[in-house]
């Protein structure tokens, strides 16, 4: 490919300049925090100013927002869209219960620390957070790609192992390929 | 209240009664009676009061754990269009082998709730069609909705929570701690916990 | 109908007149829409206000409130020195901590945007994280909103003309279903444990009455004070002035809650059956205890409980010691005394009568005789007024009053009497003259706030009819041919800010002489102990330092073995300090003799 | 000749599911042969929750059951607490109440409104629709301090007073949504697209339906007039002047009508309602709510949400935390046996179409 330094750059700037510009969310409302989506996408708050609009499978999609709590057997399957989408792919998580368990920290069925199940980018405070906080988040996930630093994914490769170990001690059933890319 | 305005609830409750030998009712309030039946009458209670009592409406059916007496109840509210009547109907079941018959050829739905009940208290309903998983998944432990099922206790030994939190005191024992106050064992379960 | 058209393929299309008007966007981040008015955002604490109660913390259903030391914040009295902080991966925002915050000072804001890439930094300390939430406080709780019960059940009492006729007790006291509501208003912080010098088990008794345990309340309640009704009837309670409810509301009733509890025992052998103490078997040891006031009483009660076979000497006929004869009978009823005695006596406390310690027996014999001693003697000698004309007749210190009235005399008092002073015992002088029949002025030389009295006692004895006269200063007595008391003459004072920032002083008026006739002036300035029963070897080791003795941290004197507690040791003077040293003068005496 | 049936699986993860389930389709062609509900995905063990916490603690969680219409949880967990200890609550807050569940019936037949256009690929009515939502958001923002999550409702009243200048504000935002219903008649029930989409699929046979456990707008599109507001009237609705609209067709149509004229009926009623309420307290304080308890007794009460019989079986055995309390949403009855049942011989098209006209909400199916 182009082995120039200078030139890599301004690729490197064009590609986070379009990757920020154009994030698709996976159409996946996994929490209650989904309720905040529509207003956002639709036309009071308008999300789509900032290239951010809905997509319907993991495979097209960039970003995957984690609306609030994980029941144990929605992990599951969110482990699956999440491992299905392209690089490169980031996490948003989503009220008080993606980051210490939130109102259901007692409870048996829910996932209380979010990033030990899967890398998480950027977490948006709120229980809901309103419109308005979620576009915070979505402009402060755009600032991090522009400075590199929202390498998720990255990390995500390279501590699989102790990603898979803690996601086999929710599912006890573990039906799924080691990996999907 | 007058005796006047309970009288279709009174009737009801008589009608009841003159037809099963062993079912007990009482009218709690307007529009509202609650009667008690032996588990083998429930299908025959509750048909009856379908077909014949105008009751066709299954409005809720729950489970409550009485682990201190050693039985779950079972309760099924109807409510008659007609009438306007909330009628409970309740019934024990022991704990320790619970099963009931199930009633899903009466209100289709009732199938739904008995999938529920089965799979949160571990109650077995004869007869009852559909999978036994319904809300959990690849669950190993005790039935949760049932009152010895100690959800902290399982969340500490699954889940993890975030450090950081561990310096936090408590107002009661920082006030002891500077007054030198000696709370003495049988005072302490009347403490702010 | 419209709906089955062929319109129905056009009508669509009038969507496209949408498309020259102005979008309803709100274009954040270029442009903020503000929140509501109570806008539930992040939380906001003022920790100044804060007293650091934790009951924030503990309606947190989702414990995402913890109560940790900030810098800055001390502590001390009523202020646990903790304060809030919020797990913000917890938080749901329903505020149900604004809505039991006792103090309002936890509020939420306006501002809620708090996004980071950093999932361990929503650990919020509200005022100390966010100093200008100040500025957009939102959704706050004022007293009517708020889940607090800031209003204490109203206390039933004798109207004060009924009071006047007779010495029946003038509180009627909580019925059940009283208490149990005025138990609930407790949100039991614990933070009046701190200034109650006994450091009584106060959220653990007042939760007990509340959850309709009244005998567990008793037990609590005995565990580290044997006098809990006389407290209940007559203690000073420090503790309500530090309850979290009193910042903005009534303060629990804790006085009146404990006189609640301990009544329900009715007579000594219901109390021994209730509290059921556990007596340990005689360990030989005996101690020897001067004075059955409060404090003697307390050790002696916890001494006895612990096998030691205890004796108290009592100059009087009947034990009590200040509270039996300084205390009227409308406050503290006889048989309520009694009964509390009558059940130490029963798990085996001595109590020799009638034994003045320095005459009846020599102080001497006493520390011989025994492994330790404790001095409780409390102070019973008046201070003089110090004003021309105090040795008339008809001119005489009111605990001398009490202690006659108590005795069952009475004492000639003529129709206009003059109380001078500001505390209780001026309060019970002119309350007690005002049942024997005569008209009452009570002369204080600051303001009425500056009363060092209750004021539940200054406001009764105005319903009594009592009138006070504030920045007054008596300066003679004057006489009749048989020196007998015929009038009192005063100056008015004004109130001087003083200098070094102390409290304000009264400073007489020139010129504002005044002369009142009297029949009898009653002088309630103090007292002070006696001290000549102690031998004069005993006083060459007892150090006596402006009329106390001086104490080391375990309640012993310099006299090895001699203990020493209550009013004649501590500053405060009253009844529940007596007993926190009577308590903590037996812990020490076990401590040297048995460990 | 007959074609081999094929299994697919629609969901967790799928734009046209509302809410997070899975519906397991045996589909021969494009029709459906057998469906197969799985939920569970959203399953937190509220009722478990609800055991460990006390009777006010448990006010703030019950909101959460239901997130597109959190105020029915809201109110039945407020009255049933209220029927068990006797409290009585001050009228204001019972006119306050009622103004709550129109505004939030309001709020939900919107986006209702959103959510069935969007699965069948109008994508403008979303945008409208969803976005006036808003405005009825932005009262509850001012009324509540919250736009999704109220917790307004508590036992005992509600737990502040309108603020200053809040009826004209209702007022004005229920002129705009009239206003707006004539667009949405034009672009919506008056589209002729719509019509043939929606008119004959999701069949329900009005003579099973109640034994079905059928409520709320599908029951009365089957020509049942059936409303718990008249029924069994709670808060003030037999003080308020409304109809209950009924269609016979049974089908999506029918479903979407019913709606539509009912959004008429509430927009009257939330006017009736600023009318009318009287002057007062809005709360019937509780006592220091740590130490708070109920007497031992149950009571269910029911409330008519946007989707039909929302109730609540609540036991107290007489201490400071709920015995038991037992949630069911109208969607528990819809989106399981119903929802097998009647997404048989659907077109594989209409399967998200069909669930949005029972107002499936997962949520409340699992709690």
């Amino acid at each position: 490919m182009i082995n120039d330094k200078n030139s890599k750059k301004i690729v490197d700037i064009i590609q986070d300049f379009s990757r920020r510009h154009s994030l698709f969310v996976l159409a996946y409302g996994t929490g209650c925090g989904a309720i905040e989506i529509p207003p956002t996408m639709t036309s009071r708050y308008d999300a789509e100013r900032f290239g951010i609009r809905g997509m319907a499978t993991p495979r097209q999609a960039d970003l995957l927002l984690i609306t609030g709590y994980l029941a144990s057997k929605t992990l599951k399957r969110v482990i699956r869209a999440y491992e299905q989408m392209q690089d490169p792919k980031y996490v948003i998580g989503f009220g008080s219960c993606t980051i210490n368990g939130g109102m259901y920290w007692d409870s048996y069925n829910t996932i209380k620390i979010l990033s030990d199940y899967i890398p998480v980018d950027v977490y948006i405070n709120g229980c809901m957070p309103r419109p308005e906080a979620v576009i915070t988040g979505f402009i402060e996930l755009q600032n991090l790609i522009k400075e590199g630093k929202a390498n998720g994914a990255q990390k995500y490769k390279e501590n699989l192992e102790w990603y898979r170990e803690n996601q086999k001690k929710v599912i006890k059933d573990w039906k799924m390929p080691d990996y999907n890319w | 209240m007058t005796d006047t305005i309970l009288d279709k609830e009174q009737k009801l409750v008589q009608l009841l009664e003159q037809t099963f030998k062993k079912l007990s009712g009482k009218v709690v309030r307007q529009r509202r009676v609650t009667v008690s039946v032996e588990k083998e009458l429930v299908p025959s209670v509750l048909s009856y009061a379908k077909s014949q009592l105008g009751y066709i409406h299954l409005s809720h059916m729950s489970c409550v754990d009485w682990p201190e007496n050693n039985n779950f109840e079972i309760i099924y509210i109807l409510w008659s269009p007609a009438d306007k009547v909330q009628l409970f109907i309740k019934t024990l079941i022991n704990r320790e082998n619970p099963e009931i018959d199930n009633v899903d050829m009466i209100w289709k739905h009732a199938n739904t709730y008995e999938r529920e009940i089965r799979e949160m208290y571990g109650i077995q309903f004869n007869g009852l069609v559909g999978a036994q998983e319904f809300i959990l998944e690849d669950w190993d432990d005790m039935p949760p909705m049932r009152r010895d099922f100690d959800t902290v206790e399982y969340v500490d030994d699954n889940y993890t929570f975030r450090p950081g939190r561990e310096d936090a005191g408590d107002v009661r024992e920082e006030i002891v701690k500077r007054s030198g106050e000696d709370i003495p064992d049988f005072a302490k379960k009347y403490s702010r916990d | 109908m419209a709906f089955f058209d062929i319109k129905g393929l056009v009508t669509p299309f009038t969507a496209l007149t949408q498309l020259g008007k102005a979008p309803h966007t709100v274009t954040f981040p270029y442009h903020k829409k503000e929140t509501a008015e109570r806008y539930r955002g992040l939380h906001y604490n003022n920790i100044e206000e804060c007293i650091g109660c934790g009951n924030c913390s503990t309606i947190c259903m989702n414990e995402a409130i913890d109560m940790i030391h900030v810098d800055g914040v001390e502590g001390g009295k009523g202020d646990s020195g903790l304060r809030p902080r919020v797990d913000n991966g917890r938080c749901c925002w329903c505020a149900l901590c604004v809505e039991v915050c006792p103090t309002g000072s936890l509020n939420l804001t306006k501002e809620y945007i708090y996004v980071t890439p950093d999932a361990d930094a929503f650990l919020w300390t509200p005022g100390v994280s966010n100093p200008e939430g100040k500025e957009i406080i939102s959704f706050n709780s004022s007293v009517e909103t708020s889940l607090g019960m800031y209003n204490r059940i109203p206390m039933p009492e004798l109207e004060g003309k009924e009071r006047v006729k007779s010495f029946a007790e003038v509180m009627l006291y909580y019925s059940e279903e009283e208490a149990r509501e005025e138990a609930t208003r407790c949100i039991s912080c614990g933070l009046c444990t701190e200034v109650c010098p006994a450091h009584m088990h106060i959220p653990e008794y007042i939760n007990a009455i509340a959850k309709g345990d009244d005998n567990e309340a008793i037990k609590i309640i005995y565990d580290n004070n044997p006098l809990g009704e006389l407290c209940g009837k007559v203690c000073t309670r420090r503790c309500e002035d530090v309850c979290a409810m009193q910042v903005r509301g009534d303060a629990v009733a804790i006085r009146w809650l404990k006189e609640y509890a301990v009544g329900r025992a009715e007579t000594a052998d219901i109390i021994k059956e209730i509290v059921n103490p556990e007596i340990k078997e005689p360990n030989g040891f005996k101690v020897g205890i001067v004075g059955a006031g409060p404090s003697g009483l307390t050790a002696g009660y916890y001494l006895a409980l612990k096998g030691f076979d205890v004796t108290i000497y009592e100059a009087n006929k009947y034990a009590g010691g200040m509270t039996m004869y300084g205390i009227p009978k409308y406050r503290l009823p006889m048989e309520s005394l009694d009964k509390q005695i009558d059940y130490m006596k029963s798990i085996g406390v001595k109590i020799e009568f009638n034994t003045k310690v320095g005459k009846d027996i020599t102080f001497d014999k006493i520390y011989k005789s025994h492994d330790a001693v404790f001095v409780g003697v409390g102070f019973q000698v008046p201070y003089k007024m110090g004003i021309k004309g105090e040795e008339a007749v008809g001119a005489f210190p009111a605990v001398n009053m009490l202690f006659d009235v108590n005795n069952g005399k009475t004492p000639d008092i003529g129709n206009k009497v003059v109380v001078i002073g500001g505390g209780n015992v001026a309060i019970d002088g002119a309350r007690v003259s005002r049942r024997l029949g005569a008209e009452v002025t009570i002369m204080y030389r600051r303001r009425v706030v500056d009363m060092p009295a209750d004021w539940e006692e200054i406001e009764g004895a105005e319903h009594e009819g009592v009138e006070i006269m504030p920045q007054t200063i008596p300066v003679e007595i004057i006489t009749d041919e048989n020196s007998k008391v015929k009038a009192i003459k005063y100056l008015k004072a004004e109130m001087v800010a003083d200098d070094k920032g102390g409290r304000p002083r009264p400073v007489p008026i020139e010129g504002s002489e005044t002369i009142m006739e009297v029949s009898s002036v009653i002088g309630a300035i103090g007292q002070e102990a006696d001290y000549s029963f102690f031998t004069e070897e005993a006083l060459k080791e007892i150090e006596i330092n402006r009329g106390r003795m001086v104490v080391d941290e375990n309640m012993m004197t310099g006299m090895k073995g001699v203990f020493a507690g209550g009013d004649a040791v501590n500053r405060t003077a009253d009844a529940i300090s007596a007993i926190a040293d009577g308590f903590k003068a037996c812990k020490s005496i076990e401590k040297m003799l048995v460990k | 000749m007959r074609e081999k049936a094929t299994t697919l699986y629609l969901g967790p993860q799928h734009p046209g599911i509302t809410g997070n389930m899975m519906i397991k389709l045996k589909v021969e062609g494009d029709t459906v042969v057998k469906a197969e509900t799985h939920v569970g995905y959203l399953h937190r063990g509220f009722e478990k929750l609800m055991e460990r916490r006390n009777w006010l603690q448990s006010f703030t969680i019950v909101c959460r059951i239901c997130v597109p219409e959190p105020d029915p949880n809201e109110l039945n967990y407020s009255r049933a607490v209220e029927e068990i200890e006797g409290r009585t609550v001050p009228e204001r807050a019972e006119w306050i109440r009622t103004m709550m569940m129109e505004l939030s019936r309001l709020a939900s037949y919107l986006l209702w409104f959103g959510g069935q256009n969007g699965s069948s690929g109008l994508y403008t009515m979303p945008q409208w629709s969803v976005g006036d939502r808003d405005y009825i958001l932005d009262l509850f923002e001012e009324l509540t301090g919250g736009r999704v999550y109220h917790m307004y409702i508590w036992p005992g009243g509600v737990r502040r007073d309108l603020p200053d200048g809040f009826a004209d504000k209702v007022l004005q935002t229920m002129d705009y949504l009239e206003k707006r219903l004539k667009k949405y008649d034009d672009l919506m029930f008056a589209n002729t697209i719509f019509q043939k989409r929606a008119q004959g699929i999701g069949w329900i046979d009005p003579k099973k339906a109640v034994e079905w456990g059928v409520v709320g707008p599908p029951l009365r599109a089957a020509g049942i007039k059936s409303d718990v507001r008249i029924d069994d009237p709670y808060l003030i609705y037999d003080k308020l002047d409304f109809e209950v609209p009924t269609q016979t067709g049974s089908d999506v149509w029918s479903r979407a009508l019913i709606r539509r004229f009912e959004f008429e009926q509430s927009i009257s009623m939330v006017r009736q309602c600023i009318e009318k309420m009287p002057k007062g307290e809005v709360y019937n304080k509780i006592p220091n709510p740590m130490k708070w308890t109920i007497p031992a007794g149950d009571a269910y009460v029911k409330a008519e949400s946007a989707r039909g019989e929302f109730g609540y079986y609540v036991v107290s055995d007489g201490s400071d935390k709920p015995r038991r309390v037992h949630v069911k949403g109208p969607a528990y009855v819809h989106g399981v046996t119903l929802l097998e049942r009647i997404l048989v011989g659907a077109n594989i098209a209409d399967v998200s179409f069909i669930m949005n006209s029972l107002g499936t909400c997962p949520p409340e199916i699992e709690r």
